[in-house]
């Protein structure tokens, strides 16, 4: 404005240029997604717009699910599935957590098991049902074994890499101080081991409740994965989306438990 | 119509053959249709793809999920195929060989035991728990969703007992895996095991078209009845029929291990494609009194009556 | 072009970072930002870069930038910022594409480059292959390559080794000697400063103020190790930060 | 021994407590164990220690695997498969990949399909078959869909978190030197996603190939999940070994085609 | 307790590392290992550790660690080495606890280390709320606590910034002053090796061999920055490293 400004000649901001590339969490959207879509379903199917044989009222899937509430029927199929659940996972995951373990720390088990496990890795669980019959019967033996098998691989694999992946520098000091072997496993490797564990476990959970149908093929008369396949074969699409509905959850539910084990167990995380 | 293009739904079973011999036999061909046989794993998924319009026509039990697509609309029953008729050979109750051993002989001794299903409202859960009635007694239903899974469980005594079409229940039985207590006729005389259908669509507005394929359908029936049952073609046309439905079911075998599973499987198909139509509603009765379907459905939202001749009614 | 920073203060939630900061850059000179850690040096020079806005305050451009200027305002960060896809060739390309610079015109700038910085015979290498050293060339190869009106420099050495730290100070002597460019330079490194500064801006501990601006008239050719007035200088200036930065080192970090 | 050493008090070398930690290849073992593991299998079963119900002959596998071959039934039964692997893959793939990318670029897209994707991933894609066979028909196009989907969620979520973990620096570089959004996108933020998403991709081919079998449950005459499917409803366990042994040879193919792509895409990473 | 290195010699596959090193380290001084990036610094350092072993050669320790001396080959780590998951506390008594010293006489020790690096404020922190430099302390109060015989530190300075680095400087003269302790001390940094050392080691570039041993006598705490006999120290070793510093610089990586 002033002479003094003009005598310097051209005077301006420098011109801005960052910002982006940063997601700023807006929760409220995700919400309003579901609402837009259960919305819009409702609407479709009300008006006629999409068939019923497509998809059904939402307003009617809520209506099962009520029902199921209060019929008391919820809690007979939650609580077999997931006992099911529990065990199974808990039989996979121990198992796979262990042999990642070991994997990780001889080379001899890492050269036998790691295309055992491979080769494991692509069968699809629903092709063994007529053996799992056999194998382990047709009581909650098979449905423990289907989710445990299921969960295994996965579990050794994210474990494996997870001990590959402790620094090196660590393992190195621990023994430049004179730790014992197993005082290292247990004092570094393990703890150091542990997020990757963790983020393999969230996986190796979802895959868990994915198999619940596939294992509740085998003589279910109770359990969430039951009740979605007698709802498909009677081509119920009320209780099916109500059963699916339920197994969504549930994952959003298990999802949100790790994510507090790990807040609590990884809280020296930077 | 000439040479219109439609899709008949099948299984690989003997119980199909009508079709197969109405296709190979040209009998579809001079009815003027072009028809494509679609193959299906399991009959469930057949009477949704009539429902979605994949296929035109199709054959399977009466079912739990066949009801309610039947309830929503989409399909309705036309004709009837596969039943039961004394003097014939059809479905048979077996137990395992552990429970065989443990004396069970007989239907009567079946209280407590484990009746194999495929899922609950399949035609197996409709046969296990009519026996059960007949026989005042209580059994548990355990769904296995496969055939395969099923055979798994009564070979090795995990499950007690289950009804199967003859030329499975045989040669399981001369492995001695299986034994054979009872005949499901015994149970349910006339049942009808199998039904024509199509989709709602067609039965209401191809009639000309509909009719077409029911006739050329039962040339096919006609065929098959003649042959097998009755014999008269003789041995050879017996060895006719056997080659034809041969090029449909067990494929991956040779014909001379094929052949006898294939006139093990031989039931009668209802002549003209009639429908018993008191099989039917019994069965729709027990759907709903199982819970499995709406009550308030009426056999009229499931058969569409104007095609073939009902029976018993 | 100068630069110049108008009573610049700044918040990050609330924890106030810089406050009332003004500065003059100008042309030619190279000025030296000192203070402890985490008193917002860097962030005084995201500033300056434009790639993010203070609070309160502005940044000034005064005049405007040399003919042929692509990028007026050009960083070299301290951990190099290449493209570990792109081969050294590739990493200078990269600047250029977006001005439409391509072929023979940008060979001719990559080879000039590459020649000044002792890089030529390294066009094809990918970063993996390269020392830190050796990236860090590159990384001023690439700012020299949009012929910058002024370099920005966040503690561009500081994650080097210490011999490697001296040659390429005695390289950057010898760029600015042959070609004097503007330059406002981030350290911890107060020997860096003295050698490198015309100009040594010291800042205090969070909230970052300026404590104090020592010229330094030495030219830069002529500055070594030994000298005894740049010692004082020095001495002086850690004398100004010792009790600030063990202070600033011993802060719990509230993650 | 002499003096001049016994002068200078004790003298010995310094300790050795290195070593280990650090797992060595040793590929033979691998084929040891797979060679035990047969060995074992085919004289348990001849012996009769194993039933027939338990597990088949390793050698009849083998001979039913050399009929299949023969007789041409191989590749009838491949071809259909791989070229479904192939498009439902590539389709959920791609699909992933792009949301994936969006979602990694912007808070709305990803506030908004984050939680869809979440609660889509345990949904078991069997219970939808009757579903499938309404939106897509019985013929390729819901075996499309069905395996589609199946890679569509993990693809998602393993792209749009190799997109997060792009370092910020070289972004911040980009803008600095005046790229335009669309070169830093193309320029920076794909290639430096590129590992994240190609070990997405790994897991995301394992899935499609175990969904194989679930896709040919719609109305498939021909393919490997069809072949293993009628192999299990006759309890015909040659038959469903040899399908789940030509998936696993596949998965392994699968991987190893993968591994041969990172290493030529990715070149550059130390 | 002295250690002596007889002619070690080192491959890496076919890749010659070291060649015939002969070094003594006399108890209580401090002997500083500089040399160009690669030159085999850090493994000469693991074979005196006892982490590795070299091919050819050597290395002895001479007499009985002194009394009480839990672990008499103590490294201190450039980049720490602090288990993240465990306290300033933990990280100390993870040390203690393999020989079974918990409780009481654990407590004793970690109080006594802590008050010696000024760490006793932080007892209770975890590794992410430190600065550089109080992560590199309690590493050293972690070596200190097992009452080594000998120190070997390799570059425990440089992941720090400048400004640290001097303080850190001031804390090991400190510490050495108050009980001499044994050292190997590996380092880029000239300065520093002319501020901590009794004698410096010069080595070569790949395959390393000993280029030159200087002793430096001023007493450490006498050892200021203006200094000009160390100046002509640090001088005549960078004139003897400086164009192989350049050249090991300039070394493409085979990765
Ligand atoms: N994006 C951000 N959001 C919140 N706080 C930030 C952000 N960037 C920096 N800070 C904080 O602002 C202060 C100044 O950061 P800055 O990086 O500018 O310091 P610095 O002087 O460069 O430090 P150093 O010497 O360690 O590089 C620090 O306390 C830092 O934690
Ligand atoms: N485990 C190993 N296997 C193979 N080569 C190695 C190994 N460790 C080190 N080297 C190589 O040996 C040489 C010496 O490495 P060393 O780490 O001892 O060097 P340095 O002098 O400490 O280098 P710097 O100053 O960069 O720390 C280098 O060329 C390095 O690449
Ligand atoms: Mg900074
Ligand atoms: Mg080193």
């Amino acid at each position: 404005m002033s002479d003094a400004t003009a005598n310097a000649g051209v005077q301006r901001p420098v011109a801005y240029r960052g910002g982006g590339f940063a997601p700023s969490p807006r929760r409220w959207v995700g919400f309003v997604v579901f609402a837009v879509l259960v919305v819009l379903a409702e609407w479709g199917t009300r008006s006629g717009w999409i068939s019923p044989l497509t998809l059904p009222k939402p307003s009617d899937v809520l209506d099962t699910f009520g029902d199921l509430y209060k019929s008391g029927l919820l809690f007979q199929h939650l609580v077999p599935s997931l006992s099911r659940l529990f065990m199974g996972a808990l039989i996979g995951i121990s198992l796979g957590v262990v042999i990642g373990i070991l994997i990780g720390l001889f080379s001899y088990v890492r050269a036998g098991m790691v295309p055992v496990v491979a080769a494991i890795f692509p069968i699809p669980k629903i092709a063994l049902l007529p053996l799992f019959v056999i194998w382990f019967g047709i009581g909650e033996g098979s449905k423990y074994a289907l989710i445990a098998f299921g969960t295994f691989t996965p579990t050794v694999v994210a474990t494996y890499g997870a001990v590959d992946n402790v620094d090196r520098t660590l393992i190195r000091m621990g023994q430049s101080f004179g730790l014992s072997w197993w005082s290292i496993v247990r004092k570094i490797v393990l703890p150091g081991a542990m997020p990757g564990i963790l983020s393999g476990l969230r996986i190796s959970l979802a895959i868990a409740i994915i198999l619940l149908v596939a294992a509740e093929m085998l003589g279910a008369e109770f359990g969430i994965g039951a009740y979605i396949l007698e709802a498909g074969s009677l081509y119920d699409l009320e209780r099916l989306f109500a059963g699916v509905v339920i197994l969504s959850v549930l994952g959003v539910f298990v999802s949100v438990a790790v994510g507090l084990v790990e807040r609590r167990l990884l809280g020296w995380r930077t | 119509a000439q040479n219109k293009k439609i899709k008949v739904g099948a299984l690989r079973f003997t119980s199909h053959s009508a079709s197969f011999v109405a296709l190979e036999r040209g009998y579809f061909a001079d009815a003027g249709f072009d028809v494509e046989l679609e193959f299906f794993q399991a009959a469930q998924p057949m009477a949704v793809a009539i429902a979605s319009g994949d296929v035109d026509y199709a054959v399977t039990a009466v079912s739990g999920g066949l009801i309610s697509l039947a309830e929503k609309g989409a399909i309705k029953v036309i004709g009837g195929a596969l039943k039961e008729e004394a003097g014939i050979d059809g479905q048979q109750i077996v137990v395992s060989d552990a429970a065989f051993q443990a004396g069970l002989a007989d239907p009567s001794q079946l209280d407590g035991k484990d009746y194999a299903i495929t899922q609950s409202g399949s035609s197996f859960h409709y046969v296990g728990s009519n026996v059960a009635s007949a026989e005042g007694l209580e059994m548990s239903y355990k769904p296995l969703q496969k055939v395969g899974a099923i055979i798994g469980a009564l070979r090795s005594g995990q499950v007690d007992a289950w009804n199967i079409v003859p030329h499975i229940a045989k040669p399981l039985a001369g492995a001695g895996a299986v034994h054979i207590i009872g005949a499901v006729q015994d149970y349910l005389p006339d049942y009808q095991i199998t039904t024509a259908f199509t989709s709602a669509n067609n039965a209401a507005n191809e009639r000309g078209q509909t009719k077409d394929f029911l006739a050329a359908f039962s040339k096919g029936i006609d065929d098959y009845n003649g042959t097998m049952i009755d014999k008269s073609g003789g041995d050879a046309g017996v060895d006719e029929m056997v080659k034809l439905i041969h090029k449909y079911v067990y494929t991956d075998r040779p014909i001379e291990k094929a052949a006898p599973s294939i006139i093990n499987g031989t039931m009668r198909l209802s002549p003209n494609a009639a429908l018993n139509v008191a099989s039917i509603q019994h069965q729709l009765s027990w759907f709903q009194s199982e819970g499995l379907v709406d009550a308030d459905i009426t056999l009229e939202t499931l058969v569409d009556g104007s095609y073939v001749e009902m029976i018993n009614i | 072009m100068d630069i110049q920073m108008k009573s610049v203060s700044h918040f990050y939630g609330s924890t106030e970072v810089l406050r009332d900061i003004s500065i003059d850059i100008p042309t030619g000179k190279v000025v030296c930002l000192v203070g402890p850690s985490g008193c917002g040096k860097s962030t005084l020079l995201r500033f300056i870069g434009g790639l993010e806005r203070p609070t309160q305050g502005e940044v000034l451009q005064l005049g405007e930038p040399p003919e042929g200027s692509l990028n007026p305002l050009t960083y070299v960060f301290q951990d190099f910022a290449l493209l570990p896809w792109r081969s050294v060739r590739g990493n200078i390309s990269l600047v250029l594409e977006d001005h439409g610079i391509r072929g023979e015109k940008a060979n001719r700038i990559i080879q000039d480059v590459l020649a000044r910085t002792k890089l030529s015979d390294f066009e094809n290498a990918l970063p993996k292959q390269l020392s830190g050293g050796m990236k860090q060339r590159v990384a001023i190869a690439r700012a020299l390559a949009v012929k910058p009106a002024v370099m920005l420099m966040d503690e561009p050495l500081s994650a080097l080794d210490a011999q490697t730290r001296e040659l390429l100070m005695d390289d950057l002597v010898a760029l600015w000697t042959r070609q004097p460019f503007t330059a406002v330079y981030v350290t911890h490194n107060l020997a860096e400063a003295v050698r490198l500064g015309h100009k040594v801006v010291v800042l205090s501990r969070r909230p970052g103020r300026v404590r104090e601006v020592v010229e330094i008239d030495t030219p830069l050719t002529e500055r070594t190790t030994g000298d005894p007035e740049l010692e004082k200088v020095q001495n002086k200036l850690w004398n100004l930060m010792r009790d600030e930065a063990r202070a600033a080192d011993e802060e719990l970090v509230n993650v």
